[in-house]
């Protein structure tokens, strides 16, 4: 499961293996600059860092195809990234400002948008997984080759929806993948130590469907294991199981105190396991990229991030007299 | 129109017309494709629109208002069919925290009927809750509680070419009601009320079974020469303020009709919309004729000692028609 | 898994062996009448008839002790006479009687005697389970040596709260027996179809404990996979899974019109499988029983079912003034 | 007694006092041993009481309200602590299908406290829902909100000590607000109501964060000459209509402010209440200072517009305290 330095470069377009690394990077500057500025009061409500977490989410992304859809959890912005949301709209967005990608309305754990493809982020353990399905459904219904994935972490595995959700799934062969991004905690909990038989993936293959385990680490192997369930899905085969082993490196929020874990075993997975870095070594080993080449793309995400931050803070808040607005077409004009 | 239909074929009628109309219609649900649903709601629609557009389910309620929910956002228009109401309690964060707020936070419309017979009736505790009550405090969701065929097939036809998720809702007594229905672009809109009966008198307002027990009730009063105006109120989210204020203003004098638990139920926002907008006109306080504050007993020697009657009704209109002033002992 | 009636009888008290039988025979002549009267209209909301299904109840309520509880299932009578309910306020209850187990207010659905470890049958499928689950915990919680059954249908292992239970007894290794009694359908659902992989015991397994099938025609059979589990249970080694097959000769409940299966599948397993007639001759065949012995058993059985209908239709209906009584200790008495 | 305890600390010393008295008494929950709770309820009970009695769980609502309706049946007083209370949406026929109806059905008392934090602060749509209009339409459930922490304290005393399920609702706006709490036996009982601020003029009726609300509208309207009494319910289920009705009938004007959507929510429950047994006393309608019918954005400068404030408490005092009969425009 660990990815070694040395990995050969499997047969991607090297434009795209490098485009990989620029979001990855990008979703890691986004993240450190948001946790630092949830610190400083600046994100109404916190967020949850994915920092550690980048190959998970460009490996989806990228293994599937822009007009197919993600639907996630509460922890989200690398999810949305790597999905196509621009820093700017995030940000605004976990400001609470009328630009951001819903206008404020969302927040960190309730970012959509659409046309990106990006069926929301979710407040509610699981139920990113219930819309992805219901997606799938959807997509099955009208006969298009939309494929769907949703997105839960290694705590959402003991929430009885998510079988459900996984079992209709399997019996209808929708077109969905079902993606545990495991990141062995669930804010401080064990989740080895609360989920019977501590193997998801066994428990998923109970309810019939292809289930793999992927070292979520590198963005390579997400991403080949994705669009082989992707193909599945599209080719009308049904759903496929994932879980993606990854680790976060920050706390379950912004700010939170870290007692559940040892500073060694944070350190072993940074040290050894980091996705950017040794993704950005097996291209330079590859000859796909340099140092200058590195460098360049680490100056881009800085430079898109202070532009984000600048975009929020200069973003006007959204208009009060909004607020009970476009609560539903049936109920929205009488006075009370 | 069809002159003959009862509110279950009604509902199988609407439903057909509307799925010939919209192929991006489909329905799913426990038993469904061949038996026709529970109540036989959807008797034969399986044959003949096959198992993609009557998908029988597994038990698994959160999975189905899930299925519904996400198709709905992805341009069908699904009918999650519960069956009975009670099995909701099961897909409460879908329903609540999912379909409700979706258009709200990310101005995606999530057009799904929750269809489920509901109400009270043989079959214990856990059958018979009134789930109008929750349903109706959940900003997002609308509500509907239709009384005779010709309203369940508007408002399903007005559900299925509307944008939002409504709760529809089917009292279990009146499965087998007869009456007539409309054709196939005869809608009733959503949040619209109608005067059942008019009257000078008293206002009696009801929805569901109640409005049978209210018609009764009213007829047997007007005898005795009170004339009742009953309201069904078909919507109770959005609730017609207008037809509501209309009346109350009219007679002054006004009994809510409630089979659900009276604790903040559709009796007591009823009850609180008259007071903000009719005080001034009330004669008497507003009299709520609910049910108790209990479970749903299995004993119909039980059963019927908790919920409004006739006979409750009929002293409830005799008594606020004769007042003129406050009662010696309140 | 098919039980031949020439198989010999296990070391089990004679007295005993016979007493399994006469439940059996008592659960299916209750059972008959019962479906009789609801199809008269007798039963308010009628019953779900457990025909067929008789080995799985006593051989699950035998294989526990007295002071250990069930809590089952909408298809309830058999558990309920089983664990030691008679006749008489079983059918004064179904009828709404207040001579009934629970006074009229529970019904068909809703049976409980807490003093023969009867905790509810359930009209929520799957909710059983949560209850007996939690009577484990408290059980674990107070030290007793208590063990709980937790029952639901093959049509249950699609609720996800079911694995949500199973997860939580199977980390805390309480005292229970998960139970799920296959016989086949969900109203007129064939579970296999809407499972998804069809196989409930290796799902269960993903969830961390032991599981087993088991042929739920045969009462020993049952018996001893229930007595097996209760052993661990009692000893500290956490929660079985037992998935025990059986059929119900009858439609789902009483005047059900069958068409999702062929008569010929119910005469195959009634002609070869009937838990009863088997389990007979086997008796008979150890000598334990002689055909005088089967026929006093039938009598019995009988005149005791008749002796219930006398009372149910004899005993008084609930006095209606208190309806509204017992909900909660904090709101009984205020007046509004 | 303790002077200063915040709302949070009182619930832990509460709940350590009942633990120390009853050792039947257990606490589950995410994140409970060791960080105490995502409120720090129960910090430090862990290492003091034990991993059985601080019970960590996974992320299975339904399985542990059901843990603890089972635990509750059979001799032992579990504390269910969800965090949040918007998570009980997974939870709901555990608490309503079966810890509800359990002592009615089957006469067994089901002694559970299901605690969570709940109110609206930040944390977007999902986290801010107001579910005590749901439980408190559900008979069988007993629903308290407490204000300070001396309720807190004392109403938590209560539950564990009573025999039926309780929804244990604490404001989030509150965690660290801070003021007295009782004794190991100073009990605050379920059902009863507290004059917050004694008055004659206008009665403010609230509960859990709007107290604090009213409490602050009512000094500002005091410089005013308007004497506002306003009653901190404390309870929701039951409500104590004895301290309500008396103080309506005193003043005969009203104000209910609420934070949960206006629609079928505690407000329209109380001024129904205040309808059926004080109508003749109201020398005004009733009015609702309320949420809004819509979910709760993320946006600070939006959450704000929907939620009643100071000000438009102030406001509505003023206006009624002034009014002789009816507007002009209604
Ligand atoms: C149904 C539900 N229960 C509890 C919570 C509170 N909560 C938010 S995140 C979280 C932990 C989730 O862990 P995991 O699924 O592993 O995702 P991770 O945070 O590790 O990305 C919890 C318990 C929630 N949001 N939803
Ligand atoms: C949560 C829930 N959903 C739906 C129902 C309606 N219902 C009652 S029994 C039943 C079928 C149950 O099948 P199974 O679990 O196999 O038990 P069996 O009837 O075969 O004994 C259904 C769908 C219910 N009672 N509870
Ligand atoms: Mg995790
Ligand atoms: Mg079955």
């Amino acid at each position: 499961m660990t990815t070694s330095t040395a990995q050969p470069m499997p047969d991607v377009d090297p434009a795209a293996a490098r485009e990989w690394l620029a979001a990855m990077i990008l979703i890691r500057t986004f993240e450190e600059r948001g946790d630092e500025l949830a610190l400083r009061g600046k994100i109404p409500g916190g967020m949850h860092p994915a920092i550690g977490q980048e190959a998970a989410a460009v490996g989806i992304a990228r293994g599937l195809r822009g007009t197919d859809l993600v639907a996630g959890t509460h922890r989200a912005h690398h999810h949305a990234l790597a999905k196509g949301m621009t820093p700017s709209a995030v940000l605004a967005e976990l400001y609470g400002k009328a630009s951001g990608s819903n206008g404020g309305r969302g927040g960190s754990m309730h970012l959509a948008d659409f046309d990106l493809g990006l069926w929301g982020s979710n407040g509610v353990v699981g139920a990113g997984l219930g819309i992805a399905m219901g997606a799938a459904l959807g997509a099955k219904q009208r006969g298009t080759d939309q494929v769907a994935a949703g997105i839960f972490g290694d705590g959402g595995a003991n929430v009885g929806r998510v079988w459900e959700f996984t079992n209709l799934a399997a019996i209808w062969k929708l077109p969905l993948i079902v993606v545990c991004e495991n990141n062995l905690y669930a804010v401080e909990t064990q989740t080895s130590s609360v989920t019977g038989g501590a193997d998801i993936t066994r428990r998923a293959a109970g309810f019939g469907l292809p289930a793999f385990t992927v070292d979520g680490q590198d963005v390579v192997s997400v991403h080949q294991a994705v669009s082989e369930a992707a193909d599945r899905a599209r080719t009308g085969s049904g759903p496929t199981f994932l879980e993606i082993l990854t680790y976060r490196y920050k706390g379950h929020d912004s700010g939170q105190v870290i007692r559940y874990r040892t500073d060694d075993e944070v350190q072993r997975w940074r040290s050894s396991k980091d996705p950017i870095e040794n993704y950005a070594a097996r291209l330079i080993t590859a000859g796909l990229l340099d140092e200058a080449g590195l460098a360049a793309l680490t100056d881009t995400a800085r430079t898109t991030v202070d532009e984000a931050v600048t975009f929020a803070e200069e973003a006007p808040w959204p208009d009060p007299c909004t607020a009970a607005e476009n609560v539903s077409a049936y109920t929205g004009n009488e006075q009370r | 129109m069809s002159n003959d239909e009862t509110y279950s074929t009604a509902y199988r009628s609407g439903m057909r017309e509307e799925m010939e109309r919209d192929g991006t219609i489909f329905v799913l649900g426990t038993d469904l494709f061949d038996r026709g649903g529970h109540f036989s709601q959807v008797k034969g629609l399986g044959p003949e629109f096959g198992a993609d557009r009557i998908r029988d389910t597994p038990i698994s309620e959160a999975a189905m208002v899930a299925a519904g929910v996400g198709a709905a956002m992805n341009g069908t228009r699904p009918v999650v069919d519960l069956n009975f109401m009670d099995f909701a309690y099961g897909a409460m964060d879908e329903l609540i925290n999912q379909a409700a707020k979706i258009r709200y936070m990310w101005g995606r419309p999530v057009p799904l009927v929750v269809r489920a017979t509901a109400g009270v009736a043989q079959g214990g505790a856990q059958h018979n809750n009134s789930l109008q009550s929750t349903f109706m405090s959940t900003p997002g969701l609308s509500v509907v509680f239709p009384s005779r065929p010709w309203d369940v097939k508007g408002l399903l036809k007005s559900a299925l070419r509307g944008e939002d998720p409504v709760v529809f809702m089917m009292h279990k007594m009146l499965t087998g009601a007869r009456g007539p229905a409309g054709g196939p672009d005869e809608l009733v809109p959503i949040g619209s009320a109608r005067i059942a009966r008019p009257g000078r008198d008293v206002t009696l307002i009801s929805y569901g079974y109640g409005v049978t027990i209210a018609e009764k009730a009213a007829q047997s009063v007007a005898a005795q020469g009170i004339d009742t105006e009953v309201i069904d109120l078909r919507s109770l989210s959005p609730l017609d303020l207008n037809t509501i204020v209309t009346s109350v203003r009219k007679t002054g004098k006004v009994i809510v009709l409630d089979e659900a638990p009276i604790s903040a139920g559709p009796a007591a926002e009823i009850t609180a919309q008259i007071n903000d907008h009719a005080f001034w006109y009330l004669d008497q306080p507003v009299g709520r004729v609910c049910g108790a504050d209990s479970p749903i007993p299995h004993s119909p020697a039980l059963v019927d000692a908790l919920l409004p009657s006739e006979a409750g009704v009929v002293a409830a209109l005799q008594q606020i028609a004769a007042a003129t002033g406050p009662a010696l002992a309140s």
